[in-house]
């Protein structure tokens, strides 16, 4: 039965088990694809300044300080639901303006302590990024983080 | 183009060492049909395991909830099912004994007999969804329910796997490719003998 | 060096020594400011700081894979790389892009996706550059001799390219922006980079060991299915909690955890392989080497990966430094050290000198590997303690980062070594015995 | 008859014996939960299925090192799987 036990033979077995595991991933993915596009976000709620919001989060690479749902640096707070943290599921406007506060008051300076740059965003920029923050912080993440701290 | 003619290191000009014969495979050596297949199904069986391991973990967390789901579960159909499967599987067994004795004809009707009773799981299975589907349960549902929908699910997959296996081997019928194929396809009749009672009886 | 276009190589990594260097030195400034934030938070902040690390890491790794395969290949296809020229080309067009890539970074040009931060301009040469070398390397491969290890790297350089494609697709919903970056990098680093690292690693042993290629190739087959396997499946663990279905929970924990396996696998295929070789080789840097790879690739990849990779304790541990500690490892063991195994390999060969400064290189694996094991140790501790106040207490992200101070000290003192144990690494490479020790010609060592 | 064929048509009416046990001490047709000892005839009748399916559909009495390492694989699984069971 030497026939079957070539290379070649476990190469095609290769090949094939990995196509058929990738096969099921691509159904998984395009159902998951599905379901954040439907279920897990506020499609309604995606505006034109949500997403003006999620590139000035890009232009400024604020990814590489903090984390987002968990995924970024880890050198400064998770922003995925600072939203909340800041009050804004009681007070969105109030929410709203300490985060502006927030980001303009920095770099603060002080001797020990890790440094924010300053963005020099304008204030329609701030309410941008705020309201894809507000955005984020509505995904439905199986509930993650375990505590509102992030 | 030009070979260099530098004297080299020997390691890149020792030529390969004898080759040791193709079929032997080390500590694979000797199962039934393709070495490689058998890893696929070694994985196969550790996912599978950790996912019933899975399932009557997670039972604990929610009796209550996993019961009033698996209440709904078509238990007969399941086990009909199971026989549907070993039958299929003992079709698959022939066919092996056929290609083994190079009998084209008979080796192919066994296996389009054993393909035959997958459809059939499959149809089965498709009932059963349907019914449930149609009472509004879903892969995102949770619970049991996420849980069902994912091992039987991708159990029915591994037979959609299988029959286009069985169809590749039918084409090309060699002892070899033949027990290759069977192999594949009990694998997917043994996981199943697992899942039928864990999934459904278990409560 | 049997063949000329196998010198190719040597340029890319020289290249990539280069940048080595400067993401371990860079590396150690990030945990410098980790411990002193206000050093440099005006001129270079933290977070182009840690681009520069993050992207010369994969930037050089990348590098090192196209010199490995443009070095192997034609010893396995047995001809002629197809054309040199097309291999120089495409080492100018990464140069200009990752030259372009880190000067840009220092004047805050860049994009903003975590590891994808290069400009449109430089995805475009990459993904140029990628094609080039495909169109090179397949013609030679599909003109010579066909091994597995030209399959499998072939399979995975091919990955590497289509997978990259995805980084183009930014949409403005996060969630989905995130399942697809997650092609890129999980399918990378979990998925085909397996596929590079386990043909590289197979190709040094059997030149190392003289084992029969019937066997190498055999076990290589094994591996990679069952890296793939797993791993494709095993995206399920970056699914939990980024607003994917719940299900991924499930599949995830399941995969993954069966991810361990191809790395558990090679550490015993590499000590089956020295155990039964047949040849005494004289490089025994890069034996020592290449089974540190496969064993620190087994632990940092597998073993800690598995520590956290369970859902109901990724809850928990996800996005804190038990990441860091994972990653760290996992990039060092599994594909650093392979990037080092296969140029301590090569490199006597294409400087046609027999090996030299051995010592020197062992023990910069020594120091190297020591001080990523108590980095990895530290940051963990970091993690444990910070999941506990942070996750479970709930305290504060800055207040608990304050109680993790000791442990950044540790980190940035181990980063320390780690450089020292590069630069050792690079002068043992690259240093004035390298220029020196002829080889003898015919005389060369039995091996 | 061919002695094989023989041998696997023994070994499927086996297998559906068992699986007509496993239904019936499982329910299959009857709405009542199924008690510890329900439970151990389930499983243990799977198990034997397995290793039935594996010695011989799958042939690996030809392999008895290999067929020992599957059967205790199943054994282990069976027994983890039955103290779940009782526990939840």
């Amino acid at each position: 039965m030497s026939e079957m036990l070539t290379k070649s033979a476990a190469r095609n077995i290769f090949y094939g088990g990995s196509a058929f595991f990738f096969a099921v991933f691509i159904g998984l993915a395009a159902h998951s694809h599905y379901y954040a596009a439907t279920v897990s976000t506020d499609v309604a709620g995606l505006t034109e300044s949500v997403e003006r919001g999620k590139r000035i989060w890009e232009k400024h690479a604020c990814v590489d300080c903090h984390s987002i749902l968990g995924e970024g640096a880890y050198f400064a707070p998770e922003l995925g639901n600072v939203f909340v943290r800041y009050g804004g599921d009681k007070d969105a406007k109030g929410a709203r303006e300490a985060l502006k506060a927030w980001m303009q008051a920095q770099p603060t300076g002080i001797e020990g302590r890790r440094q924010m740059p300053q963005f020099h965003l304008n204030d329609k920029e701030l309410d941008d990024l705020v309201d894809f923050l507000a955005w984020t912080n509505k995904i439905k993440t199986q509930n993650w983080p375990p505590k509102v701290s992030g | 183009m030009t070979r260099s003619r530098t004297p080299t290191l020997t390691d890149s000009t020792i030529p390969d060492a004898a080759a040791p014969p193709a079929d032997d495979w080390g500590p694979f050596t000797g199962l039934p049909g393709h070495p490689l297949m058998w890893v696929l199904i070694g994985s196969e069986l550790l996912v599978f395991g950790a996912a019933l391991l899975g399932l009557l973990g997670g039972r604990i967390a929610d009796p209550v909830g996993f019961r009033l789901a698996q209440d709904h579960l078509d238990r007969l159909a399941g086990g009909v099912n199971t026989l549907v499967l070993l039958t299929s599987g003992l079709f698959v067994a022939i066919a092996v004994v056929r290609a083994k004795a190079a009998r084209v004809a008979a080796t192919r009707g066994w296996l389009a007999a054993s393909a035959g009773l997958g459809l059939m799981f499959l149809a089965v299975k498709a009932v059963e969804y349907a019914t449930e589907i149609g009472a509004g349960w879903g892969l995102d549902s949770g619970g049991f329910i996420t849980l069902y929908f994912l091992i039987t699910g991708f159990h029915a997959l591994h037979v959609v796997m299988g029959l286009i296996i069985l169809g590749i081997v039918a084409r090309w019928p060699t002892a070899g490719n033949v027990a290759t194929g069977a192999a594949f396809w009990h694998m997917v009749d043994l996981v199943w003998l697992l899942v039928f009672p864990v999934v459904y009886l278990v409560r | 060096m049997k063949y000329e276009s196998q010198s190719i190589a040597k340029w890319y990594w020289f290249v990539a020594m280069a940048l080595f260097a400067v993401q371990v030195t860079v590396g150690v400034l990030a945990g410098y400011v980790y411990v002193a934030p206000n050093f440099l938070s005006e001129l270079l902040p933290f977070n182009i700081i840690r681009m520069l690390h993050t992207n010369a890491l994969i930037v050089w790794l990348l590098l090192g894979f196209f010199g490995a395969a443009y070095y192997l290949i034609p010893e396995e296809s047995e001809r002629e790389i197809y054309s040199p020229k097309l291999a120089y080309l495409q080492l100018v067009i990464l140069v200009i892009g990752a030259g372009g890539a880190v000067v840009g970074y220092l004047f805050r040009i860049h994009e903003g996706r975590e590891f994808l931060e290069q400009p449109l301009w430089v995805k475009l040469g990459i993904i140029v550059a990628a094609l080039i070398f495909l169109f090179n390397i397949s013609m030679t491969v599909l003109a010579g001799r066909k091994t597995a290890i030209t399959n499998v790297l072939l399979l995975g350089l091919w990955g590497i390219a289509v997978f990259f494609l995805f980084s183009l697709y930014n949409p403005a919903n996060l969630v989905l922006d995130k399942m697809y970056w997650w092609w890129v990098v999980h399918l990378w680093v979990e998925g085909v980079w397996e596929l590079v690292m386990a043909s590289v690693l197979a190709f040094i042993l059997l030149k190392l060991t003289g084992v029969d290629r019937e066997v190498v190739e055999k076990w290589l087959y094994v591996i990679v299915a069952t890296s793939l396997f797993t791993g494709v499946l095993g995206t399920g663990h970056h699914y939990y909690w980024i607003g994917t279905p719940g299900y991924w929970q499930w599949i995830g924990s399941i995969f993954s955890s069966l991810e361990v396996i191809p790395f558990f696998a090679m550490v015993v295929f590499s000590f089956m392989m020295v155990w039964k070789g047949k040849r005494d080789h004289p490089n025994k840097a890069a034996l020592l080497w290449s089974l540190g790879c496969a064993v620190l690739a087994f632990f940092g990849a597998g073993v800690w990966g598995f520590m956290h990779t369970l859902h109901p304790v990724n809850y928990y541990t996800h996005g804190t430094q038990v990441t860091a500690a994972h990653g760290h490892l996992a990039f060092f063991g599994a594909y650093v050290a392979l990037n080092l195994a296969i140029m301590t390999y090569a490199f006597p060969h294409l400087l046609k000198r027999s090996p030299y400064n051995q010592v020197l290189n062992m023990a910069s694996f020594w120091v190297m590997t020591s001080a990523m094991a108590f980095m990895t140790f530290t940051l963990t501790f970091a993690g444990a303690v910070q999941t506990h106040l942070q996750r479970v207490l709930g305290m504060n992200f800055m207040e608990v980062q304050d109680q993790l101070a000791l442990f950044y000290w540790m980190r940035l003192g181990s980063g320390i070594v780690v450089v020292l144990g590069a630069l050792m690494w690079l002068y043992a490479m690259l240093g004035p015995k390298a220029a020196s020790t002829e080889l003898a010609g015919q005389a060369a060592p039995a091996e | 008859m061919n002695p094989d064929i023989r041998r696997l048509l023994i070994v499927w009416a086996a297998l559906s014996a068992l699986t007509v046990t496993t239904m019936i001490s499982g329910g299959a047709t009857s709405p009542a939960r199924v008690g510890a000892l329900g439970l151990a005839v389930v499983l243990a009748a799977a198990v034997i299925k397995v290793v039935l399916v594996l010695a011989h559909y799958l042939d690996l009495r030809q392999a008895p090192g290999w067929l020992s390492g599957f059967r205790l694989a199943t054994l282990v699984l069976a027994a983890a799987l039955y103290g779940l069971a009782l526990i939840g």
